[in-house]
């Protein structure tokens, strides 16, 4: 078996009264791709805050390699080559491309001094390696002016600098048209192919399931179901157990919503 | 498939690539004068402002302009407000604000005026201040930033608190500390040098280092960053409440050094002092070109703003008006200069 | 000047009482400027001194010089009830009649000080102890004349809170005194912040006298703007002697700067009996049924001849 | 297909509603005293902290508190903060803020002077403050929106520009108006009933309008939505602009109505007239419980904190501690207010 | 022909130097639902933005019921009964459900005084109607404390208030769950059998062809195609015909990742 990078145990979290997560077991291997799914509000976004050390578990354990952490956090997380894009993004708009891609992470000297030319070096060979070329914006554009795609790709070149060992993306292809999403599917590919893992969340099932290796579907706060790919024959296979453990009684009008939906394929 | 895909990831785009094959990116400032002006239109913007400030108060009165004593006079005062006016730019930047600054400015002398007085060496006394300033702005910045609180009330609630503190304890007495103009200190922080107030030059090294601390070091792109997206900048790993913190400290800083300045211009500490600097101080940071929502700066604008606010009361009398007119030209030079940056100012969402 | 101050304490009727005499007297007594502000805190320290000296129960009132709230703050202290209230005369005979009408019927007793309210005190009674500002303001402008030796179409400035204008009541009679001598002189408006830091006015002065080359005298209102003549001076390349700097008041640096060789003369309206004496009066007209005091402190004039008398009372903020 | 779902779309989720049915909707308010504190718990939250600093100072001295004349004389005043605290609450629910309330006060009681002066009866005074307020409120609006200025250096701005007008045409001088006591105006206005001064009634019918107007009239309701999501706001077909140049109209209107009230309870005219209420009065807005954000705010909570803030110096000073201890409270109550709102002022996005 | 309720004439639009649209005619009659689809950025969100008043175009005609139109506004526009759910949703999230749903159309009786118990009472019944009595909130919740779905919800049901002859949807149903688009798509339909108008705007090409009848692609701020549903056999073939206007060479990454996504059905 791989190497376990990070492993989560009976992880609990509740805002208030609410319940987001209810006792999550969750582990990645080296080189897998994880598809975590699950309806809205199901808690997928708070597990990946909680692993990418956002959010403090309310309780549970968090191992990196093996060996139990404390004090987990976003710098601790980072340091331990776990890198995240957030479903919001997390770009800080009025500024550079370079000091977006390292935030948090500058490149400094002595005494905290940046390393400018060297940032801005990197930054140019990383927007390169995602296709960024192609646009009249240098590494000091603003990230302002750029759209939802091109903000994307930086959220998505920051994350890969680094070689960071697991990569988190939270629903990257929302809102996205076709030529972007095959952008982002040619990026998760190319990162397993380098050994790396990559943790994917989505609604769309037909896209998870085509990129990920093994599935985790969350369902109000606990795992429903963990599955290897070649456990499942097909998408379809996998709409069909959300929705039963969505309506278990089962619910006319959305089986047949989703029935319109394949039909028209 | 991943195989066949390979390529592509290095060239998705190959065909528009060509068109702009060959062209490396640079800096802005690399690309000469326009670039330099792109990257500093803020700053230059206020310079602007400044010179056709100092341009018709010229034309009114030529010959006073031309005299060396004006300008000497302001920059024996003008050190003072920039020592608050730089810290403060960080602390906009940062998405706050602080009101609280006057009262630590006071709090600060006053330990060096105590210091002093007690027969101290005055070197010692600005480290005892300096060490009250970043004491005093560890602990506003921490009730604002551990407490929640808005910084724009809690801070001018602050101020109140520590003004009154002087208050109580001082019941209104001042110091004179007249053994001051003798001391080592005094000569190398407040002589003058060939007619040229030494305090301007401490003053333009503060400017200097701490633009560069904003634009060059770690301290100032992580304010940047969390006055543009604290949300961003914590899920980055930064520790955004350490770095709010940071800037209040600072600006703690930079009181006290302006307090221990200020007490050495006239060698007398009045427990009122700092309070006359709140609103020309605040006034030179948005006239100098920092915009309030966060996130963006200029140190040297600030800087110039600092200097324009300065210039406005001196050149209205110089130009022979009656003093009556300073507050009213106050008030036009803060709107000119709003308008006019409202043109270098984007906002993005 | 220092004469007034004896006879002043001479007239204690302390043989006739005995210490603490007035000890059950509650007073409210306002010192008019903002907490720290030079002026006030001689005032202050007088009051304090009196309340020492005699036992009644002082509340220490400050207004920041704001006319408004100084009304309203007289209003609270009116319907608080003292025995005296001590009020600073700044917001006119206007806005403190109907006061001091309350005040007369609910017995209470009235002092004024630093401004006079002629109207006030001719309706409801009450005493004034300050000099006669205006007047005093006169006779500034006559003895800086006569000393600076100025001649008619000469050159001086005169700085001063003209925009307030019972406070600025002084320096415009320092300024039309100085006007009907034939002098040209340019006012300047003294701006708030310039209360709580003298530093700020330096450029403002240097540019006025860059302006006005020919000044042969300056003059400077109350507070502790003569105090900071020296920086004045320095900032604006001017030696000791080469303008004739006066103005209002006493204070440890105006002391510094008379041993300078920078100030000239100052109109000392020794604030430190503005505080003393309306407790004293209060005092006597509450326990002894003594009719109110009216004292002219602006008696004297401190120049480089006698300016040593003061030194040290300045030095304890008592002048 | 769409014959088959329509049932859903009446009864989608048919098992889980029923374990509400029967249940209506109800106001928060119809749930009897929780719902009524929960939909005013930043109003209560003031009059908490009110109540707790009358209780210390009644313990310090109550027989000074329990004198009727003490609570008149601040009654007397207090209108005139009253009526520029509440339009600033709009202010500041609209996600803006106005600094230059002090200058339009001197400005309209200015011109109700003049109008006075001149012989004319006061309540044609009063019509041509309003109206100059009205007319000031629109300018400074006008400047911050359509010159897209930020409004808490604009407005700065504008009052020192304002208060300098007034300063270069009057030269510092002051006009009595003793002749006010006999006008009508006067008697309905400024006089007192049974000892109570009726500028009270005034200002409380004007706070009880105000109330409405925020939380039942489309002006509040637009208010508080422009200063929530000014975006969403012109999306539905809401002049923003409109909305937030009125809100500065209202703090000219209840600026002007204001200085008309400080002008006939002194009888004087001052050129600095307004000045000193700039910062009680904004200590009161926030003490009062409107969080600095937008969107959200309560009048009754700043009519309370106006209240608040008007009985600090007289409470210090009653309760027998000296003048200096008034800055030291002034800044521990507004820091204290500020904890206390951190819990009830939840902040969405 | 149906009533045409309202119709663009070659709208340009131009933020500065960028070019969002480039002369764009459509037009929407009355029952009939309008599916618009594009590439990021190709100026779908600008266009339906014109058509609710919220941006004014450079240059073209608007005519509504074939009387053409000065001075349109987002108030005129709603005037006219065009309700738009935008991307971003437009909600006030620290104001009641009540205040969303009456935004900038409060029910106001006599000098502009709310009529409280009224819009109380019309919230009620508009969540009623789009199924939100489960839940624990009412019309008094605050809309920050709703969840994603449930403010899509409130979206809708401001727009389906006043019974509005075009209803426009911009992605609606992105970041939304298999669940909640189901509950999406249902009110679509309904509103069309109620014989009112939608114009739909989508990323999922087989959402939008389940639902529309009849396609408007625009590109690069032109229209580049208009189609009957008729016309088109299935999703595949707008999906291909998408691909080749993006890239007229033929981008072999796209296709191949495309064509995964349909292998995986
Ligand atoms: N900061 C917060 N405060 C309170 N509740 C929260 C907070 N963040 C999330 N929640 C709640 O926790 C639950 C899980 O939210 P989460 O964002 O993890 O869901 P998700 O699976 O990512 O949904 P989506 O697909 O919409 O992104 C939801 O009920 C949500 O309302
Ligand atoms: N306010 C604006 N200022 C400048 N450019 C803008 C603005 N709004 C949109 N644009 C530009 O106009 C073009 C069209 O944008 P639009 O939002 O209409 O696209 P869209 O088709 O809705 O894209 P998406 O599918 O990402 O929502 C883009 O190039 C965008 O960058
Ligand atoms: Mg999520
Ligand atoms: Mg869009």
């Amino acid at each position: 078996m791989a190497e376990r990078i990070i492993e989560l145990r009976d992880i609990k979290k509740s805002y208030g009264q609410v319940y987001a997560l209810g006792g999550v077991d969750l582990s990645v291997d080296r080189g897998e791709v994880v598809g975590l799914i699950g309806d809205n509000g199901a808690g997928k976004s708070t597990l990946i805050k909680i692993l990418s050390g956002v959010v403090r578990p309310t309780s549970g354990d968090i191992l990196v390699r093996g060996r139990p952490v404390s004090g987990w956090s976003a710098a601790r997380s980072r340091d331990a080559g776990i890198e995240t894009v957030f479903q919001d993004r997390a770009l800080a708009v009025q500024q550079t491309i370079v000091r977006n891609i390292f935030m948090g992470r500058e490149l400094t000297g002595f005494m905290g001094w940046l390393k400018v030319n060297k940032e801005i070096e990197e930054a140019s060979r990383l927007m390169r390696e995602i296709g960024f070329t192609s646009k009249v914006f240098t590494p000091h554009s603003i990230v302002g002016q750029l759209s939802g795609g091109e903000r994307q790709g930086v959220a998505i070149a920051r994350a890969i600098y680094k070689q960071a060992e697991l990569i988190i993306l939270d629903e990257p292809t929302t809102a996205l048209s076709l030529t972007e999403t095959a952008k982002v599917f040619h990026f998760v590919r190319q990162v397993r192919a380098s050994g790396r893992s990559i943790l994917f969340i989505g609604h769309n099932i037909h896209h998870v399931f085509e990129i990920a290796d093994r599935f985790v579907v969350l369902d109000r706060g606990k795992v429903a179901l963990t599955t290897d790919r070649s456990a499942v024959k097909s998408a379809e296979d996998l709409i069909h157990f959300m929705e039963d453990i969505a309506h278990p009684g089962g619910l006319p009008g959305l089986r047949e919503a989703s029935a319109a939906e394949q039909g028209a394929r | 498939m991943s195989k066949a895909m390979e390529p592509d990831l290095q060239n998705p785009f190959g065909d528009v690539r060509a068109a702009v094959e060959g062209k490396e990116w640079r800096h802005p400032a690399s690309h000469g004068l326009r670039g330099f002006v792109l990257d500093n239109r803020a700053s230059l913007g206020t310079l602007a402002v400044f010179i056709v400030m100092m341009a018709v108060f010229m034309i009114a009165n030529p010959t006073v302009f031309t005299t060396w004593y004006l300008y000497s006079s302001v920059l024996t005062t003008l050190p003072v407000a920039l020592f608050v006016v730089v810290p403060l730019v960080f602390v906009v930047t940062c998405g706050e604000i602080d009101l609280s600054f006057p009262a630590t400015m006071g709090f600060a002398s006053w330990v060096f005026a105590l210091v002093v007085q007690a027969g101290y060496d005055p070197f010692l006394g600005i480290a005892a201040a300096v060490l009250t300033g970043i004491l005093l702005g560890f602990l506003v910045g921490s009730l604002v930033v551990y407490g929640g609180l808005s910084s724009l009330i809690a801070t001018l609630g602050m101020n109140f608190l520590l003004r009154g503190l002087i208050q109580i304890i001082n019941e209104g007495k001042s110091m004179a500390l007249t053994g001051l103009a003798n001391s080592p200190a005094y000569k190398i922080f407040s002589s003058q040098v060939y007619g040229v107030p030494v305090q301007i030059f401490w003053a333009i090294a503060f400017v200097v280092l701490s633009a560069m601390l904003y634009n060059r070091h770690r301290f100032g792109a992580q304010v940047k960053v969390v006055g543009d997206n604290p949300d961003s900048a914590s899920q980055m790993g930064i520790d955004v409440k350490r770095v709010r913190v940071k800037v209040f400290v600072f600006v703690g800083i930079g009181a006290a050094i302006a307090g221990c300045f200020s007490v050495m211009i006239n060698f007398t500490w009045w427990p009122t002092a700092g309070d006359g600097y709140l609103l020309p101080v605040l006034a030179s940071v948005f006239v100098g070109g920092t915009p309030t929502w966060g996130g963006i700066g200029t140190v040297a604008g600030g800087a110039i703003g600092a200097v324009t606010v300065s210039f406005i009361q001196t050149g209205v009398v110089a130009a022979g008006l009656s003093g009556f007119y300073v507050q009213f030209f106050n008030g036009l030079i803060i709107i000119l200069s709003l308008l006019g940056h409202k043109w270098n100012q984007a906002r993005y969402r | 000047a220092t004469t007034a101050l004896c006879a002043a304490v001479s007239t204690l009727p302390a043989r006739a009482l005995d210490a603490q005499w007035c000890k059950d007297v509650h007073i409210r007594f306002f010192v008019g400027g903002a907490e720290g502000d030079a002026f006030g805190t001689i005032v202050y320290n007088g009051a304090k001194q009196a309340a020492a000296d005699l036992g009644p129960k002082v509340d220490y009132i400050f207004s920041g010089w704001d006319v408004e709230k100084m009304v309203q703050q007289l209003r609270e202290a009116v319907a608080v009830k003292p025995n005296g209230i001590a009020m600073m005369g700044h917001p006119g005979d206007a806005a403190i009649m109907p006061l001091a009408e309350q005040a007369h019927k609910d017995g209470i007793k009235m002092m004024y000080q630093n401004v006079p309210v002629p109207t006030v005190t001719a309706a409801f009674g009450g005493g004034y102890v300050g000099a006669q500002q205006e007047q005093q303001g006169r006779a500034l402008g006559a003895e800086a004349f006569k000393l600076a030796g100025l001649k008619s179409g000469d050159k001086a400035i005169m700085i001063g809170p003209f925009e307030n204008e019972s406070r600025g009541a002084r320096e415009r009679g320092t300024v039309a005194a100085l006007k009907e001598a034939g002098i040209d002189v340019v006012q300047i408006n003294s701006q708030t912040e310039w209360a709580a830091d003298p530093n700020l006015a330096i450029p403002l002065i240097t540019a006025a006298l860059l302006n006005n080359p020919g000044v042969k005298a300056v003059g400077y209102p109350g507070g502790q703007m003569l105090g900071n003549v020296p920086t004045y001076m320095q900032a604006a390349g001017r030696k000791p002697g080469d303008i004739f700097n006066f103005g209002f008041d006493t204070s440890p640096q105006i002391v510094e700067a008379f041993k300078g060789g920078w100030v000239q003369l100052t109109a000392d309206q020794q604030p430190f009996m503005q505080g003393y004496l309306p407790i004293l009066s209060l005092c006597q007209q509450v326990v002894l049924g003594l009719s109110p005091m009216n004292v002219d402190t602006g008696a004297g004039f401190v120049t480089p001849q006698n300016y040593e008398i003061v030194s040290e009372l300045a030095k304890q903020a008592l002048r």
